[in-house]
């Protein structure tokens, strides 16, 4: 167990390290002043001595006139401290500040989509590997879901239940007229704006886990232990149960490497119903040529992923004894 | 042990003549090589359906599908079909270049990390194990934001740039499987070199495998293109489908009732992902006779 | 008597046709009554083995009739089936590296087992450790994974798990063949044990070894091309065989002091028929050195001493 | 021709490489021409290890594979090549030893391109006639056909036949006749002793005691990765002088005796030996293994039989 950990620690360590490098270098790609650059681009200078706080600002963190390891060092240093930079669409709020206040938006859409996606995909999964009427019919559906690009499916969605038949409302957290209270009117106001997004995150997911799941269990059924159960007239509920327990490890280790697509879905999805979440926020930051408040939450997110990817191996370790009895690479 | 073995002797001529017949004859992959053909012809065939190309104003404002404009014009007066036509034809090369690079990389690093073994093994599974739980989606956003994406080819080395630690694990652990064969050893025996070994041993037995991976790859590099395109960070000047998906939505398509210009696209993208993932399926029951019978 | 096989066929449906893996099987075996069932790979005794205990999807009933202690068994039927499986009959499979839930501990795959099927697991497991501690395994592989038990530990729980119901009849399908010659004798010898102790009744131990059959068993029946060819105790069948398919398997077994260079053995030349459009007669034929005209058409299967039966006109 | 002398095998197991497993632990063995060396040993015994090191499918961890003089880890290039054209090996599963997407007789083919590229067809083809001939192999039957459609038996002959091909002076024989059907192993086992009138030697590994018995000259008996007993085979055999050898001889199943017949031999035999042969012969040196690296692991108890310490080795 604790070559497993040791393993994956240095895996997560890597690529943490890997993210860092790559947001650090990337900016130094581009041909001249990054900062400059930008500021340029956003169109004529209207406010002079903003621009000049922001240059000083950057010139001071990136330290551009100190050596590269120097600007490197200083870089992990400012993460550490929770530092990502001040956005300049936001101009002075700090990159950190316009990430916190959008993450719980993020983390309501997707934390459901995700558990429950996951949840009901595996049920639905192993009932359709035994039910030929709903195979039949999970299998298509799971596979038109699976091939639907998200920010389609939220178009289609935001199109048909919200502009069409009016039902839902379709852009942003809660209603233009009101302000963040703690009342039912705010509170159902949330409900309804969230439960687009969040639907059209659930179906993708949920049917590539339902298809996912079906052919695990089917691979299971046909395992020599199942065999066994049965030579001994276990009832099928039985052989089932133990095949459902079997298939979903594999599961498991799937939704770690899932979450990235699903965080780049909801990225998606939350630009098309304009909800204030992360992914809004990558997508102004794009708009607004805020390359700064761009990169902190893009660094928010990668880490993110990777804090939630090892979540799910602490969990996969508890569900799975084989791991846990250390047996693994003995007979190697 | 078991009694199997009269069952064995099919000639493997008459196998592949049969896997052969059992691809033209099961329905699943003739439905999906029909789409994807069909498609295939109309993005081909795009520069030649018009005599404008998709950002040309060529129409009246809005209109929905008739008889001149065939899915109707955009809120700008641009022709949806052709826009249409052409972001099927840059979907096809994103899918075919991306998939390939994600193969190729993935295939690479697995053949060799599998077959090697030892330190090699151990570190290129370190690389793979670090570019697979990095979200690749959000690097590219960055990469892309940055660096700039100014050509499909470019768009399609960055997305399988990203795309291929599945296929390298998957890979690597098949090769791991084969590379204990006996009849690997046995060219070994025979003094054929490593390289040779994997393309003419073990690449053959993987041959329908990789096959079927790079499908899935191909699917996913256009998914993945279209989000790209929808954020806008595609490449300048090129028609996509994920473009259409993005100018739609800044241009109030759905508020406007514009649904011809935000439906093709998506309907494209499904159909296209869709009919690569039933071909897999249908390819699948063909190459696995396990799963044939169910 | 504890299990009669009349004329049972079983064959295989492939799409190239059926394949007639069991074609009219009559046998008997007694209370108390080890048989070796013995063969080469293709001869259907692994079909018999799972036509008893439960067919696998490909496989069909064709006809013929098995009854257990005067019960017929509803051998085509999976469902009916169930009643008899562990409690009357019970099977130690091949596969027993493979065959316990490796995310379950032993212990609570049995009570799952056990209750599932309308047993009290705590009332049973004084017996399960008394029978652990027999086969000289810790009482604590009950707390332990499958993973963590060495290839015969494994194979020793599978067979304790599969009598622990005191069946009438247990089937082992090639029950030592992937284990080593110390385990293969160990496990071997609890099931002479077992039976003894009359936690089975009788049992069916299939085995392409006849060597090993004969350190267990009582009877043994030697099959050919899905058809028997011999049957009779273990010492006539070991001395004085007399089907030539019989003579000639154990001529071609080297044994411990036999060196070649002072007695070269020769194999059986030529291989089984197919079974796909088996050929008329006796199925030994083309490679029998005694065969004659009269082989042309299909010997009976008769006893021509007591307990001893052989299906070739040379021996009757 | 071949000697191993002291040679270890260790592999690193655990996230890099933190902790050692030792497969082959100080063995030395000397493979004569026309001999037949038999390394008989149970699962992780070491056997099929020491097999690969020979072919230089495993490196050696410490000591020397010499063969002829020369030392085998050094060999490169062309040297290595010609090293193959003298030492050749056969493994357990034939179907696995031909790619089952090629026709079968590319095995040879490829000996063809790597040894013979210059040979003209008419030389080459006349070449396999008579290689397939010495396997006794039907060149009709066997050509142009894939794995699938032969038998186990004729696929390993027609390996025999690819060695042949070669001017092999060693065979390493790997567990050859497992997987084949008591009627034809046989026939395969005699083609191996017919390679020694030639003058080729073989390395015949096996868990097999009877097959080990039948072929060789030499016997060598593995446990653990330690040579426990060697000798001259009837020497060996009639004489066993290490516990762990009469345990794997009394597991043996015999065609005529029973287990409890050769138990009773083996233990009057046993009774008449003292508690450790090594001990007897290297008083006050007793342990395993010896912590005086210069101290042999075998102790000889008569002319060409060695005998390894039995102390601190309990069975099971």
């Amino acid at each position: 167990m604790g070559r497993y950990f040791g393993r994956k620690s240095i895996v997560y360590a890597l690529t943490c390290i890997v993210a860092v490098t790559i947001n650090w270098l990337v900016p130094r790609f581009m041909p001249g002043d990054p900062v400059l650059q930008m500021l340029i681009s956003r169109g004529p200078d209207t406010n002079p001595e903003q621009t000049a706080v922001i240059m000083d600002y950057y010139n001071r963190l990136f330290g551009f006139d100190v050596p590269l390891w120097q600007q490197y060092l200083n870089y992990w240093g400012a993460l550490f401290k929770g530092d990502l930079g001040v956005s300049v669409w936001l101009f002075p709020t700090p990159v950190a500040d316009v990430v916190l206040r959008a993450l719980p938006y993020t983390l309501g859409l997707l934390l459901p989509a995700i558990l429950l996606s996951w949840f009901l995909g595996n049920k639905v999964g192993a009932m359709a590997a035994r039910r030929k009427w709903l195979d039949n019919s999970v299998l298509p559906v799971g596979y038109v879901l699976t091939a639907t690009p998200y920010m389609w499916l939220a178009i289609l969605l935001a199109w048909s239940l919200g502009i069409v038949a009016g039902i839902f409302p379709t852009a942003g957290g809660y209603g233009f007229d009101l302000q963040p209270a703690v009342s039912w009117e705010f509170a159902s106001s949330l409900a309804m704006h969230w439960f687009l997004p969040f639907l059209s995150l659930f179906l993708v997911a949920f049917g590539g886990w339902a298809i996912g799941m079906r052919n695990l269990v089917i691979y299971e059924l046909e395992s020599d232990y199942a065999n066994y159960l049965a030579a001994l007239g276990a009832p099928p509920r039985l052989i089932r149960r133990y095949a459902f327990r079997n298939a979903i490890l594999p599961q498991v280790t799937g939704l770690a490497l899932q979450l990235g697509v699903l965080v780049g879905g909801s990225i998606l999805t939350e630009v098309v119903f304009a909800y204030p979440g992360l992914g809004n926020l990558v997508f102004q930051a794009l708009l607004h040529r805020d390359f700064f408040l761009l990169q902190g939450v893009v660094l928010f997110i990668v880490i993110g992923v990777l804090v939630a990817n090892f979540v799910i191996d602490v969990v996969y370790v508890l569900v799975d004894p084989r791991t846990r009895a250390g047996m693994q690479g003995v007979s190697a | 042990m078991t009694d199997t073995r009269p069952l064995k002797p099919i000639t493997a001529d008459a196998r592949r003549a049969e896997i052969f017949r059992l691809a033209l004859g099961n329905p699943k992959v003739i439905a999906g090589l029909v789409i994807l053909a069909t498609l295939l012809a109309l993005g081909l065939a795009a520069p030649l359906l018009s005599g404008h190309g998709p950002s040309d104003y060529v129409g009246p404002r809005a209109e929905p599908p008739s008889a001149d404009f065939w899915f109707g014009t955009t809120l700008f007066g641009q022709d949806v079909f052709v826009q249409f036509a052409n972001g099927i034809r840059s979907t096809y090369v994103v899918g075919l270049l991306a998939g390939g690079i994600g193969a190729l990389v993935g295939m690479t690093v697995g053949f060799v990390a599998g077959y090697r073994g030892g330190v090699v093994d151990e570190i290129l599974s370190m690389i793979t194990n670090v570019v697979l739980v990095l979200p690749a989606f959000a690097v590219l956003i960055i990469l892309a934001a940055y660096v700039g994406i100014d050509s499909v080819v470019h768009q399609s080395v960055f997305i399988g740039a990203f795309s291929w630690p599945w296929v390298a694990r998957a890979v690597r652990a098949q090769t791991f499987s084969l590379r204990s064969r006996e009849f690997v050893d046995l060219a070994r025996l025979t003094g054929v070199r490593p390289l040779t070994i994997i393309r003419t041993e073990i690449g053959p037995n993987m041959g329908s495998y990789l096959l079927l991976v790079f499908i899935v790859l191909f699917g996913g590099s256009i998914l993945t293109a279209a989000s790209l395109d929808f954020l806008g960070l595609g490449p300048p000047g090129q028609m996509s489908l994920g473009l259409m998906m993005n100018q739609a939505l800044q241009s109030s398509a759905l508020v406007l009732g514009i649904w011809w210009w935000f439906l093709p696209p998506g309907i494209g993208i499904v159909l296209i992902v869709g009919a690569l993932y039933v071909t897999n399926i249908g390819l699948d029951d063909v190459f696995n006779p396990k799963l044939r019978k169910m | 008597m504890s299990l009669q096989v009349d004329g049972l066929r079983v064959r295989y449906r492939t799409l190239r046709g059926d394949v007639h893996a069991l074609d009219g099987v009559t046998f008997e075996v007694a209370d108390g009554e080890i048989m070796g069932l013995v063969g080469e790979s293709g001869c259907g005794k692994t079909t018999l083995a799972k036509s008893l205990i439960r067919l696998d999807g490909r496989m069909q009933y064709v006809d013929g009739v098995v009854e257990l202690d005067g019960v017929k068994l509803p051998i085509d039927d999976q469902h009916a089936m169930n009643r008899f499986r562990f409690t009357q009959i019970s099977f130690v499979p091949q596969y027993a590296m493979s065959a316990l839930n490796p995310i379950r501990k032993i212990g609570k795959m049995i009570a799952e087992l056990l209750e599932s099927r309308g047993f009290d697991y705590k009332s049973i497991q004084p017996e399960l450790e008394r029978r652990l501690d027999l086969v000289g395994l810790p009482r604590d592989v009950l707390r332990r994974y499958p993973i963590e038990l060495s290839g015969g530990m494994k194979q020793r729980t599978v067979v304790v798990v599969s009598t622990l119901l005191d069946p009438s009849l247990l089937v082992a399908d090639e029950a030592t063949s992937a284990l080593d010659v110390s385990n293969q004798k160990a496990v071997a010898e609890t099931l002479v044990e077992f039976r003894d102790r009359r936690f089975v009744r009788s049992v069916i131990v299939v085995t392409h070894d006849i060597s090993l059959g004969y350190q267990i068993a009582d009877t043994i029946m030697v099959m050919y091309a899905g058809k028997q060819a011999e049957k009779a105790p273990a010492e006539v069948i070991v001395n004085s065989p007399r089907h030539p398919y019989t003579q000639a398997l154990m001529s071609s077994l080297p044994e411990v002091g036999v060196r070649y260079e002072d007695r070269r053995l020769a194999g059986i030349p030529g291989s089984p028929p197919p079974l796909l459009n088996p050929p008329s007669g006796c199925r030994f034929r083309d490679r029998c050195p005694l065969a004659f005209d009269q082989c042309a058409e299909e010997p009976p299967f008769v006893e021509i001493a007591t307990g001893h039966s052989v299906a070739c006109w040379k021996a009757a | 021709m071949l000697r191993l002398n002291r040679v270890w095998k260790t592999y690193r197991v655990g996230a890099f490489g933190t902790r050692e497993l030792t497969a082959v632990r100080d063995v030395s063995l000397d493979v004569a021409p026309g001999e037949v060396v038999s390394l008989i040993g149970e699962s992780g015994s070491g056997k099929t290890t020491i097999g690969r090191m020979v072919l230089r499918l495993n490196s050696v961890s410490q000591g020397r594979i010499e063969f002829d003089g020369t030392d085998v880890s050094t060999l490169r290039g062309r040297a290595l090549k010609s090293y193959y054209r003298k030492v050749q090996g056969i493994f357990q599963d034939p179907y696995s030893s031909f790619n089952p997407i090629f026709k079968a007789d590319r095995v040879f083919d490829m000996v063809r391109r790597q040894f013979f590229a210059g040979t003209p067809n008419a030389t080459w083809h006349g070449k396999i006639e008579a290689a397939l001939a010495d396997v006794r192999l039907d060149p009709a039957q066997v050509l142009n056909k894939y794995p699938h459609q032969l038998s186990g038996g004729q696929l390993q002959r027609m390996l025999i036949a690819r060695a042949l091909l070669l001017d092999i002076k060693l065979l390493i024989a790997d567990e050859i006749i497992s997987m084949l059907d008591a009627s034809t192993r046989i026939d395969v086992m005699n083609l191996l002793a017919d390679l020694t009138s030639r003058g080729v030697g073989v390395l015949f590994v096996t868990h097999d005691l009877a097959l080990g018995n039948y072929l060789s000259t030499t016997t060598v008996i593995l446990r653990r990765g330690v040579i426990v007993e060697m000798g001259a085979t009837d020497k060996v055999f009639a004489n066993p002088q290490h516990p762990y050898s009469t345990h794997l001889l009394g597991s043996v199943p015999h065609l005529h005796k029973k287990w409890s017949q050769v138990e009773a031999e083996l233990a009057r035999h046993d009774a008449r030996l003292g508690p450790c042969g090594y001990h007897a012969h290297m008083p006050g040196r007793c342990g395993m293994p010896p912590h005086d690296p210069d101290q042999p692991m075998l102790a000889e108890i008569e002319p060409g039989h060695v005998v390894g310490c039995s102390y601190d080795q309990p069975l099971g």
